[in-house]
């Protein structure tokens, strides 16, 4: 796949929707070990919301469809993870402007547009064992996929492996923000949530864009 | 699981349903977005004070709505902070024109939804001052992580810059005075069994039969140290020797103290914590001359307490003694 | 057995060493024999009102010590009745020459330590009333039993009594008022979990993961019927229609709801069970005009809760209104 | 053995303490089954009282030894056992008067002021499944062992004996009196902790007396 526009978009919204709820205790589980037992449950209940919005007022371009997924985040999700992945959407949405396409290349430039969102709102950085981790690692090998000249297909393919190995990273390390941070050394030896919440989003991407 | 609910993903508007059938003259119950503002918001011309956090740690924050105390209170889901559109409404419906105070403990969810609520505010014209509490002494302060966590100094600060803004003090003032009570309490919190989040159904961590958790979050985060269960004594010990060590209170000092459960443990168990930590601070020079002993700042039904040393002044101490009528504290009317 | 106590023969010597450091403007306690009285007691020319029963129940009786409520309580060991010297020392050390109220719990043990209480007290020359109460109707009545259970009443009976006392009546208005008060009050509760006396340190009965226990006693006595758990709104009904169907209280009245923690179920639940009793005594056309919400009688750390409804007429609400400054029920002072 | 004297008592008092002490737990389970699970407690913390009390002021005769006994249960122990025994074993100090000697009929005549001030103070009837039930079967026993010309030992082994029929024929009645009469049907099925400790209170007798 080349390029995908407002349809696709719209389908890899409802594939993340479809996985968080699938892996919504799995998500909450891993909270439980290093936080307070709710990322499943917050992340499950904003994209609830989305679908519901999406279905009550239709958007009519990508940007609207970003925005609205943004919006009932922040105003569904609560905790840290509502305002940080409502602002990576709005930060999204504003970045793809009035395109009605979307390459590889350009689903990058949105990407980093997304993670400075988080950064500038949640002061993390890689290595502080929070969704910053998979996020980044997912930006490098796309950037990567990208300049080598993969299609949106394979790019976004890459991202997911990156994510991937982002968020497993996260495993050893001693979290320095969110909750887990309270923890100290006791958060070594778990997997960030909000890390494998970033994997499963991007996974949505590459599920829905062969 | 086992708990007095009906429907899990109803448990927060069928509590707010449950405070204002029982409240009505003293609280309003928003329910959409969710918010709990005194019943005679708003106050003309005096500062308001609005707090909000999840849900789970009642009375906290909804049980401090009154003359007194706060002005509106913003329920999140259980254990999930609230979002910007609750605490902004709340904000434009206590708002008197003398500006806001958002009381915020330190939670990164907390903070950054209200930092977002607090720009909109600021975007429809209302002044808003924030204040982070991290009073929590079983987390390593530092600049590079999230810091302490805000607990039970929450409570009190709720109730003292209440009373300020009752005298009809100015914003800044009321904010610094905010600070202040942050900057002179400290706390720390144990555990004994976990909570269950309605919504996850089992218990968030587990504890041995003979286990208890040091430095437990009131969101039962793990804590500092997971240990054999002893006595009250020993436990009084773990948990203010590190409250006396982090520093603003020394020999000589007069404090409050607040013993706190977590929600599942009594007030008899609660009166002999009193009784040992009464013992260990006269044995370190420091002299309890107001208290406060309940449960405040709960964490569902987990069994366990906290304990909370601010250190007193006169103003303070005056500022604790003011009456404040709410459902969850009261006295003098 | 997880609590925050030393040792298992200290917990009530503990605890009363915590409620005196606590409370020293308050109340005054005498550790031999164990009791509780107002700081300012003997109140010359009032009438006294002297409660007690086994330790555990917290606050009752012991937080209930001040004015507009009790001027002595005597703590027996944990669910065990106090004893008789207890009772006579507690009531030569309140009365203040108008005669003293002995308000007992209906238990054959505080039945009888008090009777001999009383008996010595007035071979001593002081007049001394006694009102049982007996307002749980878990306990089929009938007068060759040992009757009902005295349980939520009496804590409004202390309330209400106190007010009356501290307005100036006599022992035989002050007894009518109370016995007045339990004849229109009913109870009922249920349990989630078995509370554990320190000394057994077992849990006094075994309730299955999904099961629950209705019309449960303060002591952990069995109740009712156990049952697979239901819905807040179900227990609700399960505990209320028994209390309507009794008598007292009929459509078209209006009443005091008292939702009470068993000592372990925390504030969230006590507000969603308040929800549905408010739905249901609407549905049966009772209006609640007054409420109390909280854990006031309980039974250890167990989780449950327990419903009282008391139907008011004007005196009744006028002194329930009255001020109250004790450690465990404030207000208007 | 054809009587006693203050020794003897002193014994007996002292091997109840004993058995109370030994039998805490058990008794504390049947209280559990249809009271409030603190039986053994309360008994165990009134016996050792005793025990503080007779070495702290040495009774000089029978009824001393008698008296010391309900004034510290009626002190210590609380709930509804404390007044009952406490009643009991003053009407048996009454009772005694100056005698310095029991035989088997007296012994007799002490348990029946006994019982009948426990009757006066409790008003239970024998299948109300009360301590009362061991105590009438007891004294049912022993009045016919004495119209027998029993001595002393075999009297109160009668009555032991009686004292057992009575406390295992708690187990199928209802409770009308007590704690456990709250129960209704549910009691049914108990054995009667007070009966229990009735049992145990002749039993410790006829242990020492031979
Ligand atoms: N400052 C931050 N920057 C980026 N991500 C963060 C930050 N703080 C927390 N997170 C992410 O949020 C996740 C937790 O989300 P969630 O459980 O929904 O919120 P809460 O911690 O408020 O309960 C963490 O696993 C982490 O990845
Ligand atoms: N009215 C009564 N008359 C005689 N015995 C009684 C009466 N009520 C209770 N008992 C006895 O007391 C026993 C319970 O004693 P205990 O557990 O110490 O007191 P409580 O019930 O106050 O906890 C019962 O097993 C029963 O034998
Ligand atoms: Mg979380
Ligand atoms: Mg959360
Ligand atoms: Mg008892
Ligand atoms: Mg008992």
């Amino acid at each position: 796949m080349e390029s995908i526009g407002l349809d696709e978009v719209l389908a890899w919204i409802r594939q993340i929707a479809a996985r968080i709820e699938e892996q919504r205790g799995y998500l909450t589980e891993l909270d439980s070990a290093i936080g307070d037992a709710d990322h499943g449950i917050n992340m499950n209940r904003g994209f609830k919301a989305v679908l519901e919005k999406l279905e009550s007022s239709p958007p009519t371009d990508i940007a609207g469809a970003l925005r609205t997924v943004a919006m009932t985040l922040i105003g569904k999700v609560g905790g840290a993870s509502g305002p940080l992945y409502g602002t990576m959407f709005i930060e999204m949405s504003k970045a793809v402007g009035d395109d009605d396409r979307i390459d590889a290349a350009r689903f990058a430039e949105l990407l980093r547009a997304g993670i400075d969102g988080v950064i500038a709102r949640g002061k993390a950085e890689e290595g502080d064992k929070t969704m910053i981790d998979a996020l980044e690692a997912a930006y490098r090998a796309i950037s990567e996929s990208v300049a080598s000249g993969a299609d949106l297909s394979e790019a976004v393919e890459a991202a997911v492996e990156g994510a991937k190995e982002g968020m497993e990273a996260t495993i050893p390390m001693v979290a320095r923000k969110g909750r887990a941070s309270y923890l100290g050394e006791r958060s070594a030896g778990h997997q960030d949530p909000g890390a494998t919440s970033s994997h499963l989003i991007l996974a949505a991407a590459s599920e829905t864009w062969r | 699981m086992k708990k007095l609910i009906n429907e899990v993903d109803d448990v927060v508007r069928d509590e707010l349903e449950g405070i204002a059938a029982a409240h009505p003259h003293d609280v309003k119950v928003n329910f959409d977005p969710f918010y709990i503002t005194r019943a005679d918001a708003p106050v003309q011309g005096k500062v308001a004070l609005v707090s909000g956090g999840g849900s789970g740690h009642e009375p906290m924050h909804g049980g401090f709505v009154g003359m007194g105390m706060l002005d509106a209170a913003c329920p999140g889901e259980v254990f999930t902070s609230p979002t910007p559109d609750q605490m902004l409404e709340a904000t434009k419906a206590v708002s008197g024109g003398a500006g806001v105070l958002h009381i915020v403990k330190n939670y990164t969810g907390d903070v950054l939804n209200f930092e977002m609520a607090a720009d909109l505010a600021g975007e429809e014209g209302i002044e808003v001052e924030s204040v982070v509490i991290d009073d929590d002494v079983a987390v390593q302060d530092s600049l590079y992580t999230a810091g302490r966590r805000g607990v039970g100094a929450t409570v009190l600060a709720e109730k003292i810059c209440g009373a300020a803004a009752e005298e009809g003090r100015s914003l800044t003032e009321v904010a610094d005075l905010c600070r202040k009570v942050n900057g002179q309490a400290r706390s720390m919190g144990m555990a004994l069994t976990s909570c269950i989040v309605p919504a996850a159904g089992q218990p968030t961590f587990e504890l041995g039969e003979d286990e208890m958790e040091i430095g437990i979050g009131i969101h039962g985060e793990p804590g500092r140290e997971r240990m054999k269960v002893a006595s009250a004594a020993e436990v009084v010990e773990l948990l203010t020797k590190p409250i006396l060590d982090d520093g603003p209170i020394s020999p000589g000092d007069n404090v409050l103290a607040f013993v706190n459960s977590m929600g599942g443990t009594p007030l008899i168990e609660l009166y002999i914590v009193y009784r040992d930590l009464h013992r260990y601070l006269e044995a370190n020079g420091v002299t309890i001359t107001r208290n406060l002993i309940g449960p405040y700042i709960t964490s569902l039904e987990m069994q366990g307490a906290s304990i909370t040393l601010l250190k007193l002044d006169d103003e303070l101490t005056r500022l604790w003694d003011a009456p404040v009528k709410t459902p969850g504290l009261r006295w003098g009317a």
